[in-house]
């Protein structure tokens, strides 16, 4: 077995999770230039919906695929109620709206561990994702599979619809010059709402994804938000390709890492690593070239 | 000019008032000035004259590790209630008062503080990592205070103000090796989570093992707050190991227990010994892990005759978890181990009580069995079980220690651990 | 107006040193004492935090790394004076023949402690912001990644147990520079000297903030770019501000130790150094008492409040990021003169908050 | 052509491959007030963006025989070069005085910031008086008008004691009178400094210019004084003929706003 099929294949799997917390973000922080540090209990939003529905649907053969959407409703209502509370008076600030956010995700933490058991809930794998994959001699978990295959559906199904659909042209109009959006009879407050919606309803989906890997409990967003903000900021800002890249880069190389030297020296390395390639390049990968003050 | 000056002359007069203050401070005593200690503390402020005596319990009941210490606070509650209904320690009735060590650990030491300074408890109960247990060390040490920490822990440590009712390392990690050695185990993975309990616990191991004769193949840590394992159990696939010692903590827990059988690993063929996985972490893997074994003190399954009151006891608890667990049964050890100490000294004061463990036989009829507490190291004998998850997320004991395990937090009795690490770190330990 | 303030500042901060100084040593008792010099502590790093974000627009998500250095340092130190000749403890159960790591050797020394608690953070700042700044690095970017770097940094701690002590820290000091730690007065002395440093701290940001280069910061986070067109290295500008604020980090984090007696990651990680930014936006970022009293006030809530009521608390933190930023962006300090203001022309509204400079960070 | 003079040669900058200024070559010297005018998306902001260093550039630009380009931008400012910008940009929580002494303070040794403001700096003082703002000194430039800003603003490049200074349309948004006291004042200036105005008032140009260099999707069309340029056929066919169609579409490729950051598509 070639050394370096498992920390690839693993990374790569790793680099999906990865992109699914940090594709919402893309969107937010990308788009409208939102900070949501409460990304990430949106994200144990999604984990705890999925729980929640296996309570309903006892098969989890069925319960996951029906928690999917669910959670992208949940976690996406949840982000618009945040959009249209707070972060609607802050596109002017948005140093600020990190610190907002910072608040409501203290708050849905505690709001969870008061709510749910202390120690977490069950999420439970469906049966079809039991069992490995043979890839060059290395069994290859099969649920890591349906974390890219999810991931990568996420990226078409939101490249499309930013590309296509009438509503993503809007986004992408209001995204580049918000006041020539308006006078062009665009509402941009129903664009804000709407990104809003979909970055934390995708957040949703990441979290169901997550559930099938770690534990769903009050702490487990706050693993997933510095390193889903670095990807975003590594890809370049508002570059879906980019973010893609650099979550599959960053997971990657902490698989890598991790398998050559040790678990929690891979988490340092992979952060340093982002850093200096921040330091190096503060655009990100992709960048769109603009004549700016800034 | 005059602002410069002026500003000139407030820098000095600023000056001037720091090194007074300073100067009337600095008569403090100074290393080689005599031994600090004891001595030194302000004399107690407990209160022994009314009916009532207040205790602190001092849990995290908000940040990360709530998942855990919610339950011991619980727990400590019940026991108070349950000895209060009884009359209480030498006729007065507990008043606890609860504090929230927010998963920081300086919080834990400002609190313990708060406790015996201000609140004049007679004893502190609760923590739950190490980092909690030695940020609270010195504090009842200065103050000579008393704290009772009902979690296993790594050993290593002994403190004339503390008590510890969990299992120091050989009352949990010793039979468990005993254990896989009779299962006749020769290639053992050690994965743990990164910190000092599975660093120390795995240390001990090793040396264990090599005397043992069992081969560690290979040793994997994550950090605390991660809980993706699939890199590390790639790795424990490639290393064909029998057995894997788990001494992973908290929430890691279910990312390890998921990358395990998604691997294709199973019970049947390498089976996972953990030390954190109890009865009210089973059911929260997400994933059946019947045939998995656990080593603990107590399991909720155990028969003896004390253990169906206190599982009735706590299902029947407001804040109850349903389950029973190993450092649940800890906690409610520790409050009537300090009845029992309290009224064979008669008193509240420390060194009296103190003076009655190193002068008395205590023991307490514990739902693990009968514990009895060493005076000197104040730890307490422990019956070690090893239990193996049935389809309820209960534990079939399927081995037991020949008899109660009297605590030996420096290894004193096992001659394959280095006399010169012991040394030192008795040394240290002071 | 503008002379008339400056002055005010400085009788405000003469009360304070006196509030500080002799009057608290007077009427708090012990635990309360050692309380309000941890408060101290986190308010000198607040102070920090105040120059570098409130005037200097760098939110420094990740004052934990600089709060470290001086922790750290001063707690090897501490540690390495408690344990005498020998290896500490936690290190000899590793591998009880290896020697003392090599960087920890030099602080036995009292005086290279001290050096190294001022010129460590120093250099890594100096480094650090020299490499972010000239490659105009700023707005959130900067925040993440120096938030990030704790993250780093705290997981690298976490995992040297040998080294570092690992998650469980360093503690059990019984000596501070020769003074057992333990003597009731000693312990009014360390609480004295981390009161007095947050004293210096407000006078030195006090000069700063009436200087041409107060001034000049304050330009720099509004308009940085027209800096630029004035001759001005911005980036220069903001390290000096960004190594200030890291050497006030590691100076509160320094007498951390001796004070509250351990030191471990969670002290410098992510939420640690979120909560020292939560103080002061409370207090008000840019204005000169507000980053110390709002990093007091949170300390103080954590202790009282917390006790009283553990779950409110940190729904209270929590409503206090979103309360304050919404709707006091320049924190409660910015009530004051509101309340001035209004009483002498009613009608007329002080200039609402200003955060707009942010908004190019995104971009760039 | 004195050794003083701003010299721009073959200047060419390129947007990810969009040619925004495709090889301008101007030059302006003391005592004149220059002109570059043009429609929106001719190149103007985009030359000066390039002379101080703002985009990079290739070509020549030299004052006084110094090469400019490829320094950064706080190095070309110490030759002397002092820019405006389209939208005032002032420090707005600072006073009138703060912002001026802020421009002053590159004279001043660094150690010297470390230190409180005592007294006004005569070179403050007389820029105070040339631009009517003497009566505004303790006044937060946030609530200055739009003129006052715009005045602020070039204040702030004489105590700058730039050289050079580079105009970005100083009069847009001024009432009349302000218009005529700006063009004023700029007459005065470009005694001892040379004054290149970016503007898109035909009005103010053709009174206060002396000479014009007019772009066109980002090459010079015509140079010379007013009464040449206007006579210019070929300026009279863009500003008359295309320039409706072409004013459009230059808009939505390179948005002219300086002020407000804006996205270009690559």
């Amino acid at each position: 077995m070639n050394a370096l099929v498992p920390p690839l294949l693993n990374g790569t799997a790793q680099g999906a999770l990865l992109l699914l917390a940090a594709l919402g973000l893309s969107l937010t922080f990308g788009q409208m230039g939102v900070i949501n540090m409460a990304h990430g209990e949106f994200l144990m939003i999604g984990a705890f919906t999925a729980y929640l529905v296996q309570q309903v649907i006892d098969s989890s053969d069925l319960s996951i695929p029906v928690a999917l959407p669910v959670a992208f409703v949940v976690a996406g209502l949840l982000g618009l109620l945040l959009e249209v509370s707070i972060i609607r008076w802050m596109y002017r600030r948005p140093l600020d709206t990190l610190l907002v956010t910072i608040g409501v995700s203290l708050i849905l933490q505690q709001a969870a561990l008061q709510t749910f058991p202390a120690q977490g809930v069950p999420v439970k794998q469906p049966g079809w994702l039991d069992g490995q994959l043979t890839i060059l001699g290395y069994s290859w978990p099969l649920r890591q599979s349906f974390t890219i295959v999810l991931a990568a559906a996420c990226v078409a199904i939101l490249s499309a619809w930013l590309k296509y659909t009438s509503f993503g042209r809007r986004i992408r109009a209001t995204v580049q010059n918000r006041d020539l959006a308006e006078t062009a009879g665009i509402s941009t407050r129903t664009v804000d709402r709407l990104t809003f919606f979909v970055g934390s309803g995708l957040a949703g989906v990441a979290g169901v994804a997550a559930s099938l890997i770690g534990g769903t409990n009050s702490q487990m967003g706050a693993q997933y938000i510095i390193p889903a903000f670095l990807v975003v900021a590594a890809g370049g800002i508002g570059q879906l390709k980019g973010t893609v890249i650099a979550a599959w880069a960053v997971g990657v190389a902490l698989s890598c890492f991790a398998y050559w030297t040790t678990g929690s020296l891979a988490q340092v390395l992979a952060l340093i690593l982002v850093i200096v390639f921040l330091q190096v390049r503060p655009q990100g990968l992709f960048t769109v070239r603009t004549r700016s003050l800034a | 000019m005059s602002t410069f000056s002026r500003r000139l002359r407030t820098l000095v007069a600023t000056g001037t008032i720091v090194t007074v203050a300073l100067a009337l401070a600095g008569c403090g005593a100074r290393a080689g000035d005599g031994t600090p200690g004891a001595e030194s503390a302000a004399p107690s402020c407990v209160d022994t004259s009314g009916d009532t005596i207040k205790l602190g319990f001092l849990n995290s009941l908000t940040g990360g590790m709530a998942i855990s210490e919610k339950t011991v606070s619980n727990v400590l509650h019940m026991a108070a209630d349950e000895i209060n209904a009884g009359g209480g320690i030498l006729g007065k009735k507990i008043k606890y008062i609860q504090e929230d060590g927010a998963t920081d650990w300086p919080t834990f030491a400002e609190k313990a503080e708060k406790l015996l300074t201000q609140d004049c408890v007679a004893a502190i109960f609760g923590g739950w990592t190490s980092s909690s247990r030695k940020a609270v060390k010195p504090v009842v040490e200065k103050h000579n205070g008393l704290f009772f920490y009902p979690v296993q822990y790594e050993g290593l440590e002994s403190s004339p103000n503390i008590y510890y009712t969990g299992a120091t390392t050989n009352q949990q990690i010793i039979p468990a090796m005993d254990f896989l050695a009779s299962k006749g185990v020769k290639r053992l993975f050690l994965a743990g989570s990164d910190y000092v309990f599975p660093r120390t616990a795995n240390a001990i191991i090793k040396l264990y093992a090599a005397k043992l004769g069992i081969q560690i193949v290979g040793e994997e840590y994550v950090p605390l707050d991660k809980d993706d394992w699939t890199t590390q159990v790639a790795k424990i696939v490639a290393a064909k190991p029998d057995f894997i010692f788990n001494t992973i903590n908290g929430s890691s827990n279910v990312g390890f227990i998921k990358a395990y059988y998604d691997a294709g690993l199973t019970a049947a063929t390498t089976p996972i010994i953990s030390v954190s996985i109890a009865e009210e972490e089973a059911p929260a893997m997400g994933h059946e892990i019947t045939g998995q074994y656990a080593s603990w003190n107590y399991f909720e399954s155990l028969k003896t005759d004390t253990n169906p009151k206190f599982i009735k006891s706590w299902k029947a608890y407001p804040n109850s978890s349903g389950v029973t667990s190993d450092p649940m049964e800890a906690a409610y050890i520790s409050l009537y181990l300090y009845k029992a100490l309290v009224e064979a000294a008669g008193s509240f004061d420390v060194d009296a009580v103190n003076a009655a463990a190193k002068k008395n036989t205590i023991t307490f009829a514990a739902p693990e069995g009968t514990v009895t507490l060493d005076g000197e190291n104040h730890h307490i004998s422990k019956p070690g079980h090893i239990g193996r998850i049935n389809a309820n997320n209960q534990f079939d004991i399927v081995w037991s220690s020949d008899k109660f395990i009297a605590p030996d937090p420096f290894l004193k009795g096992y001659d394959w651990f280095p006399a010169n690490v012991r040394d030192q770190l008795v040394k240290a330990a002071g | 107006m503008t002379k008339l303030k400056p002055r005010l500042s400085l009788i405000g901060i003469g009360v304070f040193a006196v509030l500080l100084l002799v009057v608290a040593p007077l009427v708090l008792t012990d635990h309360w004492l050692s309380n309000l010099g941890k408060y101290c502590c986190w308010a000198i790093a607040a102070v920090g935090i105040g120059l570098a974000w409130g005037r200097g627009g760098m939110l420094v998500m990740g004052q934990g790394v600089f709060f470290a250095l001086g922790a750290y340092s001063m707690a090897m130190h501490l540690t390495l004076e408690t344990a005498g000749a020998g290896v500490p403890g936690f290190m000899v159960l590793y591998d009880p023949l290896a020697p003392l790591p090599a960087f920890w050797e030099p602080f036995r020394s009292a005086a290279f402690t001290l050096l190294a608690i001022v010129l460590l953070p120093v250099i890594v700042a100096g480094l650090l912001g020299y490499a972010l700044f000239k490659r105009r690095v700023k707005g959130a970017y900067f925040a993440i990644l120096s938030q990030a770097l704790a993250v780093a940094l705290a997981t690298l701690i976490s995992s040297t147990i040998r080294e570092t002590g690992g998650d469980t820290g360093l503690s059990d000091f019984k000596y501070f520079f020769g003074f057992v730690l333990e003597d009731p007065a000693n312990r009014v002395m360390v609480y004295l000297i981390a009161a007095a440093l947050l004293v210096v701290c407000l006078l030195v940001v006090w000069q700063l903030y009436r200087s041409r280069f107060g001034e000049l910061l304050v330009a720099t986070r509004d308009a940085e770019e027209r800096v630029r067109f004035l001759g001005y290295d911005p980036a220069t500008v903001k390290l000096v501000a960004f190594v200030l604020a890291a050497l006030m980090a590691s100076i509160g984090g320094a007498m951390f130790v001796p004070i509250v007696g351990i030191i471990t990651p969670a002290e410098i990680g992510a939420a640690a150094s979120i909560l020292m930014i939560a103080g002061v936006a409370f207090g008000g970022r840019a204005s000169l008492f507000g980053p110390a009293l709002g990093a007091m006030a949170v300390g103080w809530g954590q202790s009282s409040l917390g006790s009283a009521w553990p779950e409110g608390w940190t729904y209270i933190v929590g409503l206090l990021f979103i309360v304050v930023i919404l709707f006091l962006p320049k924190g409660l300090s910015s009530l004051l003169p509101r309340f001035t203001a209004a009483r002498r022309s009613p009608g007329e509204q002080p200039a609402a908050g200003t955060a707009a400079p942010e908004l190019e960070a995104v971009q760039s | 052509m004195t050794d003083a003079s701003l010299v721009v040669t073959d200047l060419r900058v390129e947007f990810s491959g969009f040619v925004a200024v495709g090889g301008v070559s101007f030059d302006a010297h003391l005592g004149e007030v220059r002109f570059l005018i043009g429609p929106n998306g001719a190149g103007k902001t985009t030359c000066i963006d390039a002379i101080t260093g703002l985009s990079r550039a290739t070509g020549s630009a030299r004052l006084g025989g110094r090469e400019l380009l490829g320094r950064p931008v706080h190095k070309i400012v110490r030759f002397g070069v002092g820019r405006t910008f389209q939208t005032a940009s002032v420090f707005d929580e600072l006073s009138v005085l703060q912002n001026l002494d802020i421009a002053a303070g590159r004279h001043r040794p660094a150690a010297s910031l470390l230190r409180t403001r005592r007294g006004v700096d005569a070179s403050i003082e007389q820029a105070l008086e040339e631009t009517g703002l003497a009566g505004e000194l303790a006044t937060p430039a946030g609530i200055l008008s739009h003129g006052q800003k715009q005045w602020l603003e070039i204040a702030m490049l004489l105590v700058q004691d730039a050289r050079v200074l580079l105009l970005d349309e100083p009069v847009a948004g001024m009432s009349q009178d302000e218009r005529t006291a700006t063009g004023g004042l700029l007459q005065r200036v470009a005694a001892k400094r040379i004054v290149l105005v970016v503007e898109h008032d035909m009005d103010f140009m053709r009174r206060f210019a002396t000479r014009v260099t007019v772009l066109h999707q980002g090459k010079v069309l015509s140079d010379g004084t007013v009464a040449e340029v206007q006579a210019d056929p070929k300026v009279q066919e863009v500003y008359l003929g295309t320039a409706g169609a072409a004013t459009t579409a230059a808009m939505s490729v390179v948005p002219e706003a300086a002020g407000t950051p804006q996205r270009k598509e690559d």
